[in-house]
């Protein structure tokens, strides 16, 4: 465990601004599910380091990130539009509505395991083409132990191909804990077996998220191979808005772990001053975010139809047509 | 009588699945403590203890392929796929290894496995907890395959699942999970045979077929067109695989139209196999072609577009209109 | 003209897509320096390097999951997967992710992956080795779906789903790999567009509708009932998603009795959705119900029983029988 | 790596007598492919030892076997009747002709990875009724690479399972060396990241490899939980009678390979008369199973039908009885 960031660490101040946006957004959201205006949402509560941390590591002229579908904080760290993003939750798009493309943020992927074998391919195109770019992939405890993940890290390092696997360990896969899920205890211990390294990192320190991620990109970037980042971390909130967590552990457990949520032990680790400024910026993020949200329209039933092959067939052309005229009619 | 839920009516076959044979084995992501994201398990683990009702750690092609092992030294596995969607990472270990155990085995190894899987959309869930794979299923040699219609349906169904020495594939329509019934499920029922459908509506101008979710919404249509002197029988398929024949043939006969329902994509649904089945029984008196009325050819849509999706009261009405006005060409 | 196999027209068909885009990647089990089990991609690594053409480890899922991420920095890969029944563990990243990635982001990241898919039965191979998917793919919103039956059909399909924009399953018929037939692939030719079919055969006493293999089998009928007197024509649907449905209505109008054989098993096979398709649209016209020849509901077996399972000449003529003698009860 | 077992080692004359029927049963298996008496075989040669060492080490009043499609050393060592298992080959029944579940050999499975699996959900069924007993499952250095391996291992981890997972790796998969296949280059490794112990084996030693395995059964009925043993050894023949292994792997390897032949330095350990005496035992037990399989008979279609299903559903019945009728007429 590091010790905590100095004061006059600007990266630092950097990596609250945008944590405290994130954590103002998550509360957000939260509340705007309560009012029914979000149907449904995957708080971020307590993981704000890990993904701020991981995601502002990335160079976003080459690299690419794979998100799960608890990555606000990853895409606030990227630039991408809150609106765009949460557009998910108010469930107008699947894979939200900012372009993944020019994001460098592929769309939010809920099954767990498989982003994380795009990302391997992604990085064998880039090490293809030489840009010296690196795929970052994020993926949970609980994901850890499905089949995909290990596909995508032998062939990683058969291929020594430049991705980071990062593992936001938040204790929990909705109400199975880490020791139940993972054999041997740690993910991070995994990548041994795979001929590169693994590392652990107290994923509620942000610059420590952030150098262990930025040394493993760089040592994917010239060519190393992949690491595994593995952040401990935990899961504040419930799984989702409709989950009860009293159902599987203890009110005490989350006292004793919201002791070291990372908005907090920030917020001692700055100026009043920096705090404050980082408060306003975040409640214009929030306004212009809840506005956008609440301004959003549904999408066009077209949009079912358009987007399922790039060159349309007949059969489905005929389909929306029929589905217009019913409309019309 | 109590009043029911099918979450609930679930809920009590599996408990009394597991007090009439100790050999009966619960598992799967979340059932235990928690008792199920949907709390169909709720309770069980107390009940019946952590040997017979667990959790398993995040991976569903385990999930499977445990299931063959536990068949194999003499278990009845009763798993759980989380969601609809999440079982295509097991589609292998279902396809290749549970449907085919018992056959490669020339009935050595018995598998009496029944697969609980929350189906079909509905309720504005998140990607990949809306599909419907029944086509899929019932394509695959070995498999049976179920899905309820309500609450009395759902309880009788899964016990006679569990009992089947034969893998069955228990689809269970999520947005009927809070529908209630007066029924005691501690009368005893003779069950009708495997395969059998079920007429819940007399009509004489067309039969609807439907399963799953689809049957109340064929109930609400034929109130409606009853409304207008039309009288449609509805027929809930209730088993997909092996489907009830006779019991179309014998609804066809009298009705002489008929139009199928699903919610999964038209293109090689299960709407095809019905209609074929009717076409094949019933040309003669068949008086228009069946109709079929589905999902689009898209992926099932975010919640916004669901409604589009998802054959409405109007989209049925439509189909039933075209076979009644039927004219021969 | 040259004499070319469907295996050396496959292999020509990848040369020259891979001369011709610098962007298409090949790759798969063993497709580098042994050529592929089938020897169809023999050659091919010596030509174009082991950056192009490479062999993966044997994970599926990991094939088809690094496509999606190849596709995504933008290279056009042609995955194949070693066999048909192997490619059950890789239907979690063609269903939820290579299907749908283009949807999901909007149109964003575009999906030109070609999964070349050696398919169907006929060969005395092991188990998972004769397997028919094309019920199961063609159901997935997202996927074109195309079953060559003969060697200048295999070279231009294959051409024409490398080209084309969007996911395509290129299932080759093993069995018809050494079939020989004279045409240049030099040759310039402009391809009929995605999703028609082909008219094989003239006739005026039903139409047989095949694909695959199964073409050259239909023709064999043709030819024995040609005989009798019986004037059959023979459609090669070919692209099993889209499906030609005006091709189907246009032949079967003029003909006005249809059988269709395939090897998958007969209940939600593809069979049904062809048959649909003819009585949906030919139903005045029809004078016998769609007769449908396919394999039993069974799991592929051995060698010794597969003349048994696979349709044959014996009983599509009957099925031809069965519609030519049929009045209406 | 081992010494040489000692001469008076009564243990080994036995392990070798093993290993000797089981090669000259390959030989005399690739002898009746060529003659075209088996359609297809998969060899051994050079693998006895891990085959017939590991197997040897089962205590078969309680633990159970799990093979790939390349186990016939396991199959003589269990005791099976080599025609039974053999049949498989002449494609006569994909499982084979034994008896699974009194064999305690589970059907040859051909899907890589697939049964490991199952050997986990069996080793949970056998810890839930305290029998004491203990799974082995083999595979492959290729198989290591699927998704399924990982997830078997996860999980028996976490459940502390009595399984031993056995490694073959005898350094390629077809055309792939295990150095492109096995990322770190060791499937033993891989255990501590699951923390249970993994052990290296010289898999051409019989006695180190039953003592290795020996070793690992009594942990894991011990309650010790799993064990990982690779067992390194070579692949002398082809991957199968259809392959071609000049194509990928030079003669020189095959030679230098050949010098590790456990048959030929089991013989050099052996007196020249124990050498004889299991020569005499190996060529009667040859011919036996080669008059066994000349009069084996092809299985009646009925077969197919009947193992479809313990309890048959009506639909299959009625398939059975068409074919039936097709088959008198
Ligand atoms: C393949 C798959 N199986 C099941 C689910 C249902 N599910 C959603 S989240 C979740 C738990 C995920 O745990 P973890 O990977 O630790 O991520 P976290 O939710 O803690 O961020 C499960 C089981 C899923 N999304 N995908
Ligand atoms: C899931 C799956 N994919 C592909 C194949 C085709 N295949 C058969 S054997 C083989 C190589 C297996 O290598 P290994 O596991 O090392 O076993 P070995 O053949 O060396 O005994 C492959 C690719 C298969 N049987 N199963
Ligand atoms: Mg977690
Ligand atoms: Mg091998």
């Amino acid at each position: 465990m590091r010790t905590l960031p100095l004061m006059d660490d600007a990266e630092f101040r950097e990596l609250f601004r945008l944590m405290l946006v994130t954590r103002r957004l998550d509360e957000e959201a939260i509340a705007l599910q309560r009012q029914g205006v979000l149907p449904a949402y995957a708080p971020v509560r307590g993981q704000e380091a890990a993904q701020v941390g991981s995601a502002a590591a990335l160079d976003l002229s080459r690299d690419f990130a794979f998100p799960t579908y608890r990555e606000l904080g990853a895409a606030v760290a990227m630039g991408v539009d809150p609106v765009a993003y949460l557009a998910m939750h108010l469930n107008i798009w699947h894979g939200g509505l900012y372009d993944a493309s020019t994001s460098r943020l592929s769309p939010p992927n809920a099954v767990v395991g498989g982003p994380v074998l795009h990302a391997v391919g992604w990085a064998m195109g880039a090490q293809l083409d030489g840009t010296g770019g690196a795929a970052l992939t994020y993926f949970g405890d609980g994901a850890s132990s499905q089949g995909d993940i290990h596909e995508a890290m032998n062939f990683a390092g058969v291929y020594r191909l430049p991705v980071v696997f990062f593992c936001q360990n938040n204790g929990w896969a909705i109400s199975l804990p880490t020791a139940r899920q993972v054999a041997g205890g740690s993910v991070a211990a995994r990548a041994a077996g795979y001929g590169f390294e693994g590392v652990r990192v107290d994923g509620n320190d942000a610059t420590a998220v952030f150098e262990a991620t930025r040394k493993a990109l760089d040592h994917a970037r010239s060519g190393g191979g992949p690491t595994i980042v593995e952040a401990m971390t935990y899961r504040l909130g419930p799984h989702s808005t409709s989950d009860d967590p009293s159902r599987y552990r203890s009110a005490d457990e989350e006292r004793a772990r919201a002791e070291h949520d990372p908005i907090t032990t920030g917020m001692a680790a700055l100026t009043a001053e920096d705090v404050a400024d980082a408060e306003e910026h975040a409640a214009s993020v929030v306004t212009r975010t809840t506005e956008g949200l609440r301004a959003l329209k549904t999408p066009p039933g077209d949009d079912m139809f358009r987007f399922v092959h790039r060159e349309p067939t007949a059969a489905l052309l005929a389909q929306h047509r029929a589905w217009k005229e019913s409309q019309d009619a | 009588m109590p009043e029911l839920s099918l979450q609930q009516a679930l809920n009590t076959a599996l408990r009394h699945a597991c007090e009439d044979d100790d050999r009966v084995l619960i598992f799967g992501e979340d059932v235990g403590e928690l008792g199920g994201v949907f709390r169909v398990t709720d309770g069980l683990q107390d009940k019946f203890g952590a040997q017979r009702v667990f959790d398993t750690p995040l991976a569903e092609s385990a999930i499977m392929g445990l299931s063959v092992g536990l068949a194999m030294a003499g278990w009845r596995p009763v798993p759980e796929i989380q969601f609809d969607g999440f079982s295509y990472p097991a589609i292998d270990q279902i396809v290749n290894q549970v449907a085919r155990m018992h056959y490669r085995s020339r009935g050595s190894l018995g598998m009496p496995i029944t697969l609980r899987l929350p189906s079909f959309g509905g309720i504005r869930a998140p990607e990949h907890h809306g599909e419907s794979l029944e086509s899929l299923f019932a394509h695959v040699p070995g498999l049976k395959v179920v899905a309820p219609s309500g609450p009395s349906e759902g309880y009788h169904l899964l016990r006679q699942a569990i009992a089947d020495p034969d893998p069955v594939v228990f689809m269970e329509p999520k947005s009927r999970y809070w529908q209630r019934e007066d029924f005691d499920p501690a009368e005893p029922v003779e069950p009708p045979p495997i395969g059998s459908s079920r007429v819940v509506r007399r009509g004489r101008h067309a039969t609807l077929v439907a399963w799953g979710a689809m049957v109340a919404r064929c109930r609400q249509v034929a109130e409606l067109a009853a409304e207008d002197g039309v009288e449609l029988e509805v027929l809930d398929l209730r088993w997909l695989k092996p489907i009830d024949a006779d019991g179309l043939a014998e609804s066809v006969s009298r009705t002489r139209r008929a139009v199928v329902v699903h919610e999964a994509p038209l293109t090689a649904g299960l709407g095809g196999e019905v209609s074929s089945l009717i076409t094949e029984r019933c040309f003669g008196d068949l008086r228009a072609p069946v109709q079929r009325v589905a999902g689009f050819d898209v992926p099932y849509p975010s919640g916004a577009l669901e409604d589009e999706y998802l054959p409405s009261v109007d989209r049925i009405l439509t189909a039933v209109q075209t076979a009644l006005e039927y004219r021969r060409g």
